[in-house]
């Protein structure tokens, strides 16, 4: 049996993670993805005995954190053993194999598994000069076309390759897309983050690997179980919010008093995902927690979207100037309004009075 | 006070009176023909020049809250949503808003014309249930001038030649001679001399450079004698330089309240030219209400610069005289208590109010306020030459109803007025009502009140 | 002024659930008793607020059985003082809560020894014996 | 483009702008127009004094109203002090106006304006009720009269909606929806009675000079 060959539990046994261990993980993302604890044992039994499934990682325009989301936990989890379970084949960071050998891999796996592997992308897809991001001499956009072509599925983690993210904000120099907006005859799930949370990630990878399909998807295509609350609703600081209790700068009375950062720009209100309950680095803290405002990291266009630190509630293209424009128009409008007013006023005035003026009767019977 | 005139002399003329004031509108010649754009065309200018600055400020400050209905008491008494006043702008508005305001560009499109039918509809609303008693104006949460806003509407009916029957009437016969219900200078002599008879001293009349013209009017000639009686017999008592005026003794302009405003402008041209041809310093307007504001505010405007002689009402000329002590009155003893009516063009619109207050004072009388008093004055019922308009009969009854119970509720069993035409619809609507509260004349109460003459002092007689 | 909240205007947002869960719970227990048959309920699908979880655990109390275990972070299991309804708490540190179950069952799948790991241990075991009759031998 | 983005962008932007053209072009316009000036002689000295006197004296409701006209009144009183503490001294609201003019100011605490908000906004209600329903306001009610209480109804409506959270819509639709009902109040102002804010004071003005002059205070 080769290493490739063995199961899931083969791997966890030979790592000495215990059954329980297993079992918690199990019930933990059945929890995780709302589905009923009856569920539990079928996606033991599941993730168990898959043998290692094909998975091609495509990075385009990213920054490779994505990817570190999930490998820099402390200690070796079964996130993390999941993680290197499926996306052995091809994955520029964490592969063994470079250059040749590894373009070598990805063409072997994808011809064994046609139409059957799933596809991971991480960063955004450039369509400007196909120059801007290569892979062996080959556009990503070329890459990405042909390799969903054989894919089952494909799961875009963080939010440049699920809505476009850093290298799509304005004025986005390399025309950069989502995978979306390239791949339309593929089922995609979006996990967006900067990156996303580790345990959504492989949730929604063990969800693929128990039951064969992607968990329930929003508009967005995101998974609903967690991101269909946004992290105002579910966040610690959200009595304050309701008081009126708001931090009004990052070192004020308030902001030590743990009040709402809502003043100082907080996106959480508008942002749908699952930080402030899952949180980040083993459950330790999440932004906020630790006093900085959200910054809507996985929503789309949350680069462009006014200022981190504007409030929510202000507007995003009123400026002095604009006003003065305005202004300057609502003079020459009202003055020529006034001015028509004043001259028809002045004809009116002059014109002698029809009242003395004979009526057509009066003219007639004269 | 020497009686000029007895209550059954008065009575009699009154009967008499009202028959003739009742068919006047039967006697007035056919309303001028006109095509219906003719219409549209001379009502829409006439609003288009009362269109200043002021009015489009106030047009745009309407928020339709209603409150101005709650302040007229034509809609008090009928709870009839078309009287309430805003609604008499509606047409203005309406020409406003398409032809001249700052906004004329933008609304146009969704403003229609007015129509004669427009017209026609309007004329009972600012008629026969407006008496442009200006009430509305001190409700209004934005002070719009609803009163002379209505008063502007007038003038475009009348240019429309929609003015009713009777007022047609009156202007054209003022418009002709000067004269109204035929009070000509015969007449207005015959009431001197038979006044001049009874009081036993000689009127002066035409005199030249007098301190004070004396002004009546025709009502007084005919009914009130005894209030143009009462001023000359105070003037006389004070000791006063005064002389009447043959060519200028007519102190109504039905020009003003029918809407023609070019009557308006001749008859108070005409009598501000015999005044200053006379050279007095002050002129005393009859009790009749418009023909204070009509000469007050009307003579400069009619001849187009300021005049040079002061113009006051006989309560406020005589209130004056009281207030500074240049006349005393004899405090007798009153135990009814009278209630005080405030004229709306000699109240509201003429800031006479401590005057007559003064002089009931000093007459001794237990004055009873009614709730709405001074600036918040009920009219009436029949200000504005709607005592003349048979149409407005049910309107006037219960204008006269809402006034008559404030005066009632203030506990008062007699009443003072100084303003012929609200003495006439109270008293016809005394007998329509059934009602018996005695109606006075402020000027022959003042004259009922004269001490003897040897006890007055600085008498120059 | 009193520090009223936005709350104070609104209806208080009580769930109702504490009763249902219990009344599920019951149903549970007599599935089990009959049948013999467990039954798992996920504490985290179903809304409580933090005054009506506390009515909650009240309700449930403690029993006999108090087990922590250490695998992949601490995990707890309760028994209640129900005989046969358990508290199965997985968190992934102290403070980080992972999931919350109630188990109605004769005893927890998390506190059974696993076939696999039990031959795993047997084989250490074994390895061990060996090597220490080797020992014994030398 | 989210609907939050467009709302808070070109939707609040442009609102702004036509808000601001439209109150210029009214106001200036009537400024402009021409003005006629009486001839005669005033009956008392003071006009201006006078006229200033009852632009602040029409505040209150002269006691002989008080039965009628008392209700309404007291209503629109209370509905303007409401909307004027809501708008300006909302927190929320004074971030906004700090995002605008770069300065902010003392906001109230939540446990005021809320209430305030909700008896504003009941108030309007009752009023777009009463002039649905008597007869006198129906009779003289326009379109004009009902959009404008509409449309000042939807802010608060919506506001309240985004901060209390209630309801079946995300927070950022409701936040969204709370700027589009502003931009609709900025558009629609200028253009309805709403302006009276402009020309009330001045339009109190006029009636006391007018008044004064006759030598009677209004």
């Amino acid at each position: 049996m080769t290493k490739t060959d063995l199961t899931l539990g083969d791997r966890l046994q030979a790592r000495g993670v215990s059954r329980r261990a297993f079992l918690k993980y199990c019930a933990t993302t059945a929890s995780l993805l709302a589905l009923p604890p009856t569920m539990v044992p079928h996606i033991a039994n599941a993730l168990e005995s898959q043998r290692r499934p094909s998975v091609i990682w495509l990075s385009f325009q990213e920054c490779t954190g994505c990817s570190e989301s999930i490998l820099r936990s402390n200690t070796p989890s079964i996130e993390s053993m999941i993680f290197e379970t499926i996306s052995l084949d091809y994955h520029h960071t964490i592969m063994a194999a470079s250059g040749h050998q590894a373009e070598e891999a990805r063409k072997i796996a994808m011809e064994e598994n046609w139409g059957n592997y799933l596809v991971i992308v991480d960063g955004s897809v450039p369509t400007g000069n196909m120059g801007y991001s290569t892979t062996a001499g080959e556009s990503n956009i070329d890459t990405l076309k042909h390799v969903a072509e054989g894919a089952a599925a494909i799961v875009c983690m963080g939010t440049c390759s699920a809505f476009g993210g850093i290298p799509y904000a304005n004025p986005n120099p390399t025309d950069a897309v989502a995978v979306s907006d390239v791949i339309k005859d593929k089922p995609i799930v979006n996990v967006p983050g900067c990156p996303p949370i580790p345990a959504v990630m492989t949730s929604v990878l063990a969800h693929y690997l128990a039951f064969g399909e992607l968990p329930e998807l929003d508009h967005l295509n995101r998974p609903k179980v967690f991101y269909g609350q946004n992290i105002h609703d579910r966040c610690y600081r959200r009595p304050f919010y309701e008081r009126g209790q708001f931090a009004e700068s990052f070192d004020d009375e308030g902001a030590k008093k743990g009040w709402c950062l809502y003043k100082l720009g907080c996106k959480g209100p508008t942002t749908y995902n699952a930080c402030a309950v899952l949180k980040w680095n083993e459950g330790t803290s999440f932004p906020i927690e630790a006093g900085h405002g959200c910054l809507g990291c996985s929503e789309p266009n949350f680069w462009d979207a006014g200022s981190f630190y504007n409030p929510l509630s202000t507007a995003t293209h009123l400026d002095a100037g604009t006003v003065a424009l305005a202004g300057a128009v609502g003079v020459g409008v009202g003055a020529a309004a006034g001015a028509a007013a004043r001259s028809q006023q002045k004809k009116i005035k002059a014109a002698p009075a029809k009242a003395f003026t004979p009526t057509k009767a009066e003219e007639e019977s004269q | 006070m020497t009686e000029v005139i007895t209550k059954q002399e008065r009575e009699e003329a009154f009967a008499m009176f009202y028959g003739m004031a009742a068919s006047i509108g039967e006697l007035a010649d056919p309303a001028p023909e006109m095509t219906d754009e003719e219409r549209v065309e001379r009502a829409k200018e006439v609003f288009l020049k009362g269109i200043d600055n002021n009015v489009a400020v106030q047009l745009d400050a309407c928020l339709h809250c209603g409150a101005c209905a709650q302040a007229c008491q034509f809609f008090i008494g009928t709870e009839d949503p078309k009287y309430t006043p805003i609604h008499k702008l509606d047409l203005l508005k309406k020409v406003y808003k398409r032809e001249l305001s700052p906004l004329s560009w933008l609304l146009k499109p969704f403003t229609p014309d007015i129509t004669v039918e427009d017209l026609r509809n309007q004329v009972e609303l600012v008629y026969d249930s407006c008496t442009m008693c200006g009430r509305c104006n001190m409700v209004c949460p934005s002070a719009i001038n609803i009163g002379d806003l209505v008063s502007l509407n007038r003038s475009a009916m009348a240019a429309a030649g929609l003015a009713p029957a009777e007022l047609r009437y009156m202007r054209d016969g003022q418009e002709a001679d000067g004269t109204i219900f035929g009070a000509d200078e015969d007449l207005f002599m015959f009431r001197i001399q038979d006044i001049q008879q009874k009081l036993g001293f000689e009127i002066p009349l035409n005199k030249k450079g007098a301190d004070v013209l004396l002004m009546t009017s025709g009502l007084d000639i005919h009914l009130f004698a005894d209030a143009t009686g009462g001023a000359i017999e105070t003037l006389h008592h004070m000791g006063v330089d005064y002389t009447l005026a043959t060519d200028a003794y007519e102190g109504a302009n039905f020009g003003s309240l029918s809407g023609y405003d070019a009557t308006k402008k001749k008859l108070t041209k005409h009598s501000t030219e015999a005044i200053e041809a006379l050279g007095v310093k002050t002129v005393i307007v009859p009790e009749c209400g418009h023909s204070y504001p009509a000469l007050r505010f009307g003579a400069a405007e009619a001849m187009g610069r300021p005049v040079n002689f002061e113009v006051m009402t006989v309560s406020e000329y005589f209130g004056r005289a009281v207030m500074d002590g240049r006349l005393k009155l004899e405090k007798k003893s009153h135990p009814k208590p009278i209630a005080l009516h405030d004229p709306c063009k000699v109240g509201r619109w003429g800031g006479v109010f401590d005057e007559p207050r003064e002089i009931l004072k000093a007459c001794g009388y237990d004055l009873h306020e009614t709730e709405s008093n001074r600036q918040y004055n009920f009219c009436c019922g029949g200000g504005a030459a709607n005592f003349l308009l048979p149409s407005a009969d049910k309107l006037k009854r219960v204008g006269y109803r809402v006034k008559m119970g404030e005066i009632e509720a203030a506990g008062a069993e007699e009443l003072v007025v100084s303003c012929g035409s609200c003495r006439m619809n109270f008293e016809v609507g005394k007998v329509k009502a059934g009602d018996s509260i005695p109606v006075e004349s402020l000027a022959a109460i003042i004259a009922a009140h004269l001490p003897k003459k040897e006890t007055v002092e600085g008498d120059k007689v | 002024m009193t520090d009223l909240t936005l709350k104070d205007f609104m209806p208080k947002p009580e769930t109702g659930n504490v009763i249902l869960l219990l009344n599920e719970i019951r149903h549970a227990l007599r599935h089990l008793a009959e049948t013999g048959e467990p039954t798992t309920i996920d504490l985290s699908g179903i809304p409580m607020t933090k005054a009506e979880t506390e009515e909650f655990e009240a309700a449930l109390g403690t029993g006999e059985v108090h087990a922590e275990i250490d695998a992949g972070g601490p995990s707890e299991v309760i028994e209640t003082s129900f005989a046969g309804v358990w508290r199965v708490i997985h968190r992934a540190s102290e403070e980080m809560t992972l999931a919350r179950y109630i188990e109605v069952t004769r005893i927890p799948e998390i506190l059974v020894a696993h076939p696999s790991d039990m031959r795993a241990a047997l084989t250490r075991l074994e390895a061990r014996l060996e090597l220490s009759s080797e020992e014994e031998a030398l | 483009m989210t609907l939050l983005e467009f709302a808070r962008g070109p939707a609040l932007q442009w609102a702004a702008v036509i808000f601001v053209i439209g109150m210029l072009w009214r106001t200036l316009g009537l400024l402009l127009m021409l003005r006629s000036r009486p001839l005669s002689k005033d009956r008392k000295k003071g006009l201006a004094g006078a006229g200033v006197k009852t632009m602040f004296s029409r505040f209150l409701l002269p006691k002989v109203f008080a039965k009628r006209v008392g209700f309404q009144y007291l209503l629109g009183w209370i509905w303007h002090v409401g909307f004027v503490l809501t708008v300006f001294f909302f927190q929320v609201h004074v971030m906004f106006f700090k995002g605008l003019v770069g300065f902010g100011w003392p906001a109230l605490p939540n446990s005021v304006v809320l209430p305030v908000a909700a008896v504003s906004l009941g108030i309007l209600v009752i009023l777009l009720v009463r002039r649905m329903t008597n007869p006198m306001l129906r009779y003289i009610s326009n379109f004009n009269d009902y959009s404008s209480v509409i449309v000042t109804i939807l802010p608060f409506a919506t506001g309240f909606a985004t901060f209390t959270h209630i309801g079946v819509l995300p927070y950022e639709t409701l936040l969204a929806l709370h700027f589009l009902s502003v931009a609709l109040l900025l558009v629609w102002f200028p253009f309805s009675k709403l302006f009276h804010v402009i020309t009330v004071l001045p339009s109190r003005y006029i009636l006391g000079v007018k008044f004064w002059r006759r030598g009677v205070e209004a």
